[in-house]
Parts: C-alpha cells; structure tokens; sequence
C-alpha cells in the first residue's frame, strides 16, 4: 500500500510518501503507526504521541481502529489547521 | 451553484463577491482570511492533501446546502508560501434569507478549519519556523453547528 | 476606522470588500442586500431620514466596536427608487478574529434592519405599491444580541 | 414646533412635514399623535392605531410618554424596516 505524510509528520520522517508491505498482524491504523514508530528516527519522532496523529484511509477520515486490508492509500497527518 | 477551488493561484475577492451578488439572492454573506503579519512572520506555508482537499471542500459545501436555503456557495483556499497580507480563504454565501446566507458563510469557515485538510506552518525573519497547532476552540466552533 | 454612508448612489462592493482586506487585520466579513425581482416587482422604493440616518449608523457601528476587538465597519445605505438586482445596503468587518468579524457583522446588519430610520416600499409591474410591514421576526434577531 | 412625517405617514397626510403649535395640554408623543388624529381626514388614518407609529425627539427616539416641551423637531413614522 502507499503512504502519505504531511506537515510535520512529513518533516520528521524527510519523505512524502513511500510504499510499504506491514506484516499480517498489523490490522489497523493505529497497529500501523505503532509499527512504523519501531522504525526509530523520524518514523519514532513523528509517531511519538499517536494522539496527535490522524488518518485517512483510501482518502477518507477514519479512527484510529480503522482497518487497513485492502487499503491502497493510507495518509498520516497531524490534525489540520486550514481556512 | 457550488464553486470551489484549490491551488497556488491568488483569487479576486471583488470579483468572486460581484459573481454572487449576481445570482440573484438578495443576501449575500462573505468572509476572507488574510496572512497577518505580526511578530515578525515572513510567510505563511499552506500544506495539503491534494487528492482530498477539493473533495472535501465539497462534501462540506453540500452539508451547507442541506442545511440552509442557499442560491449559492464559492469556497476557494490557497496553497504554497503565502506572505504577509496575502489572502488565504474565500468563502461566500447567496440565499434569499440573510440569516441563512450568513449562518452559512460562519459554518463553512468553522468547518474548513478543523475538516479540511489543511496545514498552516509559519516563517519567520529570524529564520525559526513552527507548523500552527490545531485549537480546542476551534473545534468547540465546529460543534455548535452539529 | 468606520467608514458610513446614505445616500442615492449605487456602491462598489468588490471596492469596499478590497479595501477591507487591505486594513491587515487578518478577517474580513461582508454583507450585501440586494432588491430580489420576485412577485412582478419593479422597484423598491427606500425612505429615511436624512438627518438622522449617519448619526445612527455611527452610533451603531460604535457599539459593534465596543462589543468586538474590530479594526474596521464599513456600513453604506442606499436610499431612493431601486431596480430588480440593485444592491441596497453593504456591511463589511475586519478583526484579527474571524468570530469577531462574522459575529460582528451579523450583529450589524440585524441591528440596521430594526433600528436605522430606512422604510422600504415595494412598486409593482401592476402599479400596485405596499410598505413593507416590520416584522416580529427582525425584532427577535436584533434581539438575540441584547 | 417643526413636524416631520415619513413613509405611510407621510403620505396619508399628503405633507413632509409642517410648522404647528399645539395647545399646552398636549404634553407628551402620545397627546401629541392624539392630538393630530383628531383633525381628521389623512390624519385621522395615518394615527388611526398609534401602536403603529414610532417617533424621534429632536432626532433622538423616544417612546409615547416622552414630553414635546422645547422640542425643534419632532418626527412621526412606522417602525423601521430599512437593511
């Protein structure tokens, strides 16, 4: 599936996005951002609080208990501040 | 009519306030957000989701226009490096009604604020820079309308 | 800076609204009322009193700045025998705080409907003509702000 | 004192506006409208219900209890429906 971060989330990790294959155990959004923060550097820097993460999957905002099978764009951002 | 529009692009708040005046409502409500330039901000960077965001405008554009007898809805926000003074948002409304036309405009804006995906970071002349933390009282401003 | 007018002449709102913008305060909120051509109107006739007419909108537009941190209210009134489509009165706010501007200029344009010395006759293709009757409702708007 | 009429008022009494010199038991706005009713003709259907009318001393609103005593200009009209 592909990945997209942005604003600070984006800075901390130093990419806009990736394609990555998470193992089978990880089923929801926040299994995924728990396992991208066992990364380290950046990936543990962005995802230190996952309280201050949201997330749309395939371009829709869910919860953090929103399974990820299937999903083929996942975006992970802080909550916005637009208008 | 719906217009929405997201992008890099300056807009015309005369010229999108006159094409609402012409729809034929009789009230017309607008708002516009501008980069302030206080302490001493440079620039103001506006991030987004670009495959969501006109989406999203229009999924609260539609919300609006359940909610309220609207003849019309404009919401057009900008991206990239804004500077100080520039405009950052247009939303304007066109009903028969002006309490509708202005209760609409309000929540649209309260809406773009805390749904749109949207991320502000400000510059700074002495080189710092600080992406804006979301507010509790603009979700609190969002949650009257619900 | 209060900026009001009355008079016959047609405004520039795209005019009023860019000048707004250009006070720096970061929130800009407008309103235009417009004459709707429904029902075989042909033209809405608007009386006042010419003495009094700025002197209230100058005390209204002062106790909108007293209630909101403003940096700016631009009221204009037209007065006279208006066309189907001509726009009749323009309210615009500006304040670092985009509640205080949207709130501020719903404030305004209720407070004129109930208490700025303006009555309104609707002229019809038939010749008929009616004063528009105050309404119960206005006075409940006006109200809500007390 | 000077009288000013507007809207419907104005024009079932056929004037803008005009010069009287009310006798001195016609004390306040109320006596005052009273006071015009009875000369009849367009008066008499512009005060018909003075609930309807609203009045401005000396261009200042005042209710019906407001004295007339000194008064330059005295203005009477329906209520407000300008914006």
């Amino acid at each position: 599936m592909e990945l997209l971060y942005f604003a600070w989330v984006r800075e901390s990790i130093g990419l806009d996005g990736e394609r990555i294959d998470p193992p089978a155990d990880v089923r929801t959004v926040a299994d995924l951002i728990a396992w991208l923060a066992r990364r380290g550097g950046g990936y543990a820097e962005a995802f230190a609080d996952p309280a201050r993460i949201r997330a749309a999957v395939d371009q829709a905002f869910v919860q953090g208990d929103a399974a990820i099978a299937g999903a083929k764009e996942i975006a992970l951002f802080p909550p916005v501040t637009g208008g | 009519m719906i217009r929405i529009a997201a992008g890099p692009e300056d807009f015309d708040s005369a010229a999108l306030v006159v094409a609402l005046e012409a729809l034929g409502g009789g009230a017309v409500a607008t708002f516009t957000g501008l980069v302030r330039g206080e302490g001493g901000l440079t620039g103001l960077q506006l991030d987004h989701y670009p495959a969501m965001t006109e989406k999203v405008l229009g999924v609260i554009a539609a919300s609006a226009m359940e909610r309220w007898p609207l003849k019309g809805i404009t919401i057009v926000h900008r991206t990239g490096l804004l500077a100080p003074g520039a405009r950052i948002v247009f939303v304007g409304t066109v009903s028969a009604h002006r309490a509708a036309a202005l209760e609409a405009c309000h929540f649209l804006i309260d809406w773009l604020k805390t749904e749109a995906p949207f991320w502000k970071k400000e510059h700074f002349a002495d080189g710092g820079q600080c992406w804006i933390e979301a507010r509790a009282e603009d979700d609190a401003a969002k949650d009257k309308w619900v």
